[in-house]
């Protein structure tokens, strides 16, 4: 079975070649698809919002691209039960959108911020992550201003996917690259089907980039939909 | 003639202008010619020493100097465009706009040639540390380039940092792009009857004599009085001209394009028609501002930002008309292309131009006198050493030195999937294809240039050409980025003619070609000129499969030194330390041994017998061993017999050296093919042991690291 | 229909670390002033029409786009033009 | 020494580049607003001590680090606690 996956662009998107060529790796049929077609969404069996600046992160990141017809179609589709995965600028428009509880503000360091960083997997009863194991400790990179969570009231802790951790899993704060509440790096909603990330699994996904743990997700993505 | 129009013509230019014209231009026209005269557009002050000392042939070069970029073949159908260029005058005064439309202003470049822009690099040069208004600058300088490039989705993959009070009101923002070619969409062009198509950014007051400032010194008035002449970058605007622009060459729809940078509109329309021979009508009617009662010489002088000029024929303009409109990105027919080779400009109704472009495009070499810095750089050198240790640490902790981490991870150097080689290492690596893949550096050795020019230009090259080396690339071409003083200051220009030869000389001697480059003159205040500096960006062709980093990898190998070291401290790092900068004589490039050290380095890395390479360079072996051992996190143990002093022998700056790392099964074969000497291991242990003749140093790697990893 | 000018501010709620605002303290401390506390905010200074309520405009905008409650603060001036 | 309480805003001068603002506008517009223009700024809220003219200080403050006066206006508020 042929697995579609839509790719919205948005102004300022810039990871959606990059999500698009790891998609395709992981056996996938991606799409990128311009924020103005967002028609085309329909079509689609899963998404994932790619990182990037949309609106150059004017106000707040995510904020102007949450209030777009492409992201209220998304949000239409993800209520139907559709997999939404957004990745860092697609995280925060999860956020942004109400899609996922919470907020993304500017780091601890007021800085950007590129690293690789240690991940471990608090769940993998997840569509994204049901092919790394419970606890497994995983090597992404992170590229972001605006990625420290800031939980809303009643925040539900069964949410929390990944968090920042050292290379043997600890959960320290010096594992914490950007000051995020319980060291969060990605959460999921409460049904269950819309993860968000800060992240960069897609540039996670070849070995000759520094490591291949990302493309798991998308694989477990592709997998749980074959299903 | 209104005077605050013309600012770059001398009074015996204007009277050949006005007796080639035959009549006495009107203001418009002047402002026009001013711009074009201008040192930033025309080159006058440089171009006859590049003509005389760089040529740029090789059998890999497909475009050379004189377009918005050069282009060179890396395998049979992957051809790389690369391009680098100064914003120095705007960064010293407004760092945060000043690099960033920095990064634009290349980016556009690089897109101009039908490219596809894949990666930035930035070398940057700043003041004392101790003084406020250096801080001004590197906050505002990084902060720029962060936002900007890492906005626009083109990866900043590396670069170099350096300091000197030089520096301190001329900072130095050199920044440089890559792009991968699948058509190349020429600058120029020949065909009459073509749409000239304006995109981009509306056009507003921001940038009005940009190029007159970047050709005059600078002081506290310049800075109050060109308060215009500063720009802000509108990077998701840029983002948007790279996704048209790219769509519009995939779909075969550009006949010529060029990007609106120094000197605006007049520049971008003079140099597309009148290097291919023909003329244009422009009219200014159409072009979409951003202010209201702009004059007719304001909005052909303007350098607002992210604009670019597209020729297309008329059959195809429907569908560019589509393209942009997807992209939501302004635009407007503003001429044609025409036979005659004419400038001609129309305002509500009205001809208000009509220059020959030649007057233009072809302005005289200017030529200037030029006095040799008479000081004697082999001057005695006698001190009394500290002990190793203390000085180590004290270069480690040089800001020279020391790592750059705190500033590239403020950059976006994943986006796009390509870098293989993070920066960090000597070089950064991009992977073009599963097995090509292009390396890339930017050098600069102005503290040996601030001694001797021509020796320090040769320098740059020879670091840039070990850097690609080490990673296990195969140096192809060059472009640079010359930034001096005055040329209306004889020993600037003197300065200025010696890097020029330097450059010329060595690329030649290497076989890397130059084919393209940057000037920037006029980096003087009252305060003082800055050292004359070249800043080289060179790449090269590497196997994925077969590419090194200068992390050690394993405990029990063994470090191996290539090449010969000389009492060579002139401006070194640890004279610096010692506060005798200026004493000593500078390291001297040794053509052929630098390529045959490369060559058999190279050799080693192909054939699988090496684990790490790093060469040596600022701060000398000591420093090489004690980076690779940082990096690794691996203890080492060093002891070298040396005819020279131990610390000479360890701070020795001497070019063409490597060091490597190599399994104990191999070391016999890498001794037999590079001439090296063992000197030391590495070990389990978490210490760093280094002994040369009677001086030593032994200390926990952490130490180091505390030291090298300072942040700020 | 008339025209307004409306000042919006735009800050972070009490609780919420100011990275912003700290790193601004921290390099005011470090050029010699005696700070003890710098909240940093946005500001956006806009002129609309309408003719409805304009306080009940500015409320939407900053509602539906400009401030996020989870995190934000916000405050404005209104005028008429 | 008495302590103060500085507002500070700052916006771009006039005929400068303001993206920010543009895109904040044509947000705006398409979330139905009738806006004709979007002004984008910063603002900080600073509490200090000092024994001279507090005015003085907060000057020394923008000219120094907020703002940049070659590209920037700014304005401030002051209040003694
Ligand atoms: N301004 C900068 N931007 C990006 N990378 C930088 C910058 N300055 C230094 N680096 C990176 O830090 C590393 C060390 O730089 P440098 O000491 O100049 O190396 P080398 O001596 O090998 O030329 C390199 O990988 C370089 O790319
Ligand atoms: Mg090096």
């Amino acid at each position: 079975m042929v697995v579609t996956i839509g790719i919205p662009v948005y102004p300022g998107t810039n990871c959606d070649v990059d999500v698009y060529k790891a998609v395709k790796l992981a056996g996938a049929s991606p799409k990128r698809i311009w924020y103005k077609d967002y028609k085309e969404m329909w079509k689609v069996d899963a998404i994932v919002i790619p990182g990037g600046f949309s609106y150059a992160d004017y106000i707040r990141a995510g904020a102007i691209a949450a209030r777009t017809k492409m992201t209220e179609t998304i949000k239409e589709l993800a209520e139907d039960g559709m997999p939404v995965l957004g990745i860092c600028n697609g995280f925060q428009v999860l956020v942004e959108s109400g899609m996922l509880p919470g907020a993304l503000t500017v780091n601890k360091s007021a800085r950007f911020i590129c690293r690789w960083v240690y991940l471990k997997v608090v769940r993998n009863d997840t569509p994204f992550t049901q092919l790394y194991d419970e606890g497994e400790v995983i090597r992404m990179p992170i590229a972001h201003m605006e990625g420290r969570y800031i939980p809303s009231s009643g925040f539900n802790k069964r949410l929390i996917v990944l968090q920042y951790a050292d290379s043997c899993g600890n959960v320290t704060e010096d594992a914490n690259p950007n000051g995020s509440y319980m060291n969060i790096a990605g959460i999921i909603s409460a049904r269950e089907n819309v993860l968000g990330l800060m992240p960069h699994p897609e540039r996670a996904s070849e070995d000759a980039l520094g490591g291949s743990d990302g493309l798991r997700m998308f694989k477990s993505l592709i997998e749980y939909l074959r299903r | 003639m209104r005077e605050y129009i013309v600012r770059n013509l001398t009074d015996d230019e204007k009277s050949k202008i006005i007796k080639k014209l035959g009549r006495n231009p009107n203001d418009v026209e002047w402002a026009m010619i001013d711009v074009m005269w201008s040192e930033h557009v025309s080159y006058k002050s440089s171009r006859s020493f590049i003509r005389r000392f760089l040529r740029s042939s090789g059998r890999h070069v497909v475009v050379g100097p004189g377009q918005d970029a050069g282009i060179i073949r890396i395998a049979d159908d992957i051809y790389i465009a690369f391009k680098i260029e100064s914003h120095n005058h705007p960064s010293a005064v407004d760092p945060y706009g000043g690099s960033s439309t920095g990064i634009g202003g290349i980016v556009r470049d690089i897109l101009s040639m039908g490219a596809q822009p894949i990666a930035l690099l930035d070398s940057l040069h700043f003041g004392d540390l101790d003084k406020r208004r250096t801080w001004f600058h590197i906050l505002g300088v990084v902060k720029g380039i962060s936002d900007y490039g890492n906005r626009i989705g083109v990866p900043t993959v590396g670069g170099e940092t350096k300091f000197s009070s030089c520096y301190n009101e001329n900072p130095l923002v050199n920044v440089a792009c890559i792009g991968i070619v699948n058509r190349i969409v020429p600058s120029v062009l020949n065909k009459p009857d073509s749409a000239l198509v304006l995109y981009g950014n509306r056009t507003g007051r921001d940038g009005i004599h940009g190029v007159s400032f970047a050709s005059e010194t600078l002081d506290e008035e310049s800075i109050e009085e060109d308060r215009s002449a500063v720009q802000i970058g509108d990077p998701l605007t840029e983002k948007l001209l790279i996704d048209a622009s790219l769509e519009i060459f995939s779909r075969g729809l550009a006949c010529a394009l060029k990007d609106l940078g120094g000197g605006g509109l007049t520049c971008a329309v003079s140099e597309m028609v009148g290097k291919g021979g023909i003329g244009a009508v422009i009219e200014l009617d159409r072009v979409p501002l951003r202010e209201e009662n702009m004059s007719p010489y304001e909005i052909l002088i303007s350098e607002s930002q992210e604009r670019m000029l597209l020729a297309t024929s008329y059959d195809n303009l429907e569908e560019v008309i589509s393209i942009l409109n997807k992209y939501d990105i302004q635009w407007a027919v503003i001429g044609r292309s025409i036979p005659e080779r004419k400038i001609i400009v129309k305002y509500k109704g009205k001809k208000i131009v009509d220059l020959p472009v030649e007057i233009l495009v072809n302005v005289p070499i200017q030529r200037h006198p030029t006095k040799p810095r008479t000081k004697d750089f082999s001057k005695d050198l006698k001190f009394e050493p500290p002990s190793l240790e203390e000085s180590l640490v004290k270069v480690l902790r040089n800001p020279n030195v020391s790592s750059k981490e705190w500033i590239y991870e403020q950059y976006d150097y994943e986006v796009q999937t390509r870098t293989v080689i993070k920066p960090g290492a000597d070089a950064t690596v991009l992977k073009i294809t599963s097995e090509v893949g292009v390396a890339a550096t930017l050098d600069s050795c102005a503290d040996y240039a601030s001694i001797d020019p021509y020796e320090g230009a040769k320098g740059a090259v020879a670091e840039a050409y070990r850097n690609i080396t080490a990673v296990g690339g195969e140096p192809l071409a060059i472009v640079d980025n010359i930034n001096a003083g005055d040329p209306n200051n004889p020993i600037s220009y003197w300065e200025f003619r010696e890097t020029v030869r330097g450059l010329g000389n060595a690329a030649r001697a290497f076989s890397v070609p130059v084919v393209g480059g940057n000037v920037s003159l006029y980096n003087e205040s009252p305060s003082g000129k800055i050292w004359p500096t070249l800043v080289v960006c060179m790449l090269g062709k590497v196997n994925i499969r077969h590419i090194m980093t200068p992390s050690l990898k394993k405990t029990n190998s063994i470090l191996v030194l290539v090449g010969d070291t000389y009492n060579e401290l002139g401006g070194s790092e640890y004279l610096k330390i010692l506060g005798l900068h200026g004493y000593g004589s500078v390291p001297r490039v040794r053509y052929k041994k630098e390529k045959t050290n490369s060559k058999n380095v190279l050799r080693c890395i192909r054939k699988g017998m090496v684990l790490s390479v790093h060469d040596v360079s600022d701060g000398g072996i000591i420093t090489a061993v004690a980076e690779m051992a940082i990096m690794g996190k691996k203890g080492i143990e060093v002891a070298i017999r040396s005819n020279l002093r131990g610390d000479i022998f360890a701070f020795s700056e001497s070019h063409a050296r490597y060091i490597l790392e190599v399994p104990e099964e191999h070391v016999e074969d890498v001794l037999k093919i590079t001439g090296g000497i063992a000197i030391g291991k590495t070990s389990s242990s978490s210490s760093f042991y280094f002994e040369v003749n009677d001086f030593c140093v032994d200390l926990p790697i952490r130490r180091l690291e505390e030291a090298y990893a300072i942040r700020w | 229909m008339s025209r307004y000018k409306a000042m919006i501010y735009i800050t972070l709620k009490e609780g919420i670390l100011d990275a912003e605002g700290e790193t601004v303290r921290r390099a005011l401390i470090s050029l010699g002033f005696d700070v003890s506390e710098v909240k940093s905010g946005k500001m956006y200074i806009i002129e609309f029409k309408c003719d409805k309520d304009p306080e009940e405009v500015v409320e939407k905008m900053c509602r539906h786009l400009l401030a996020n409650p989870v995190v934000n603060n916000y405050k404005y001036e209104l005028e008429e033009l």
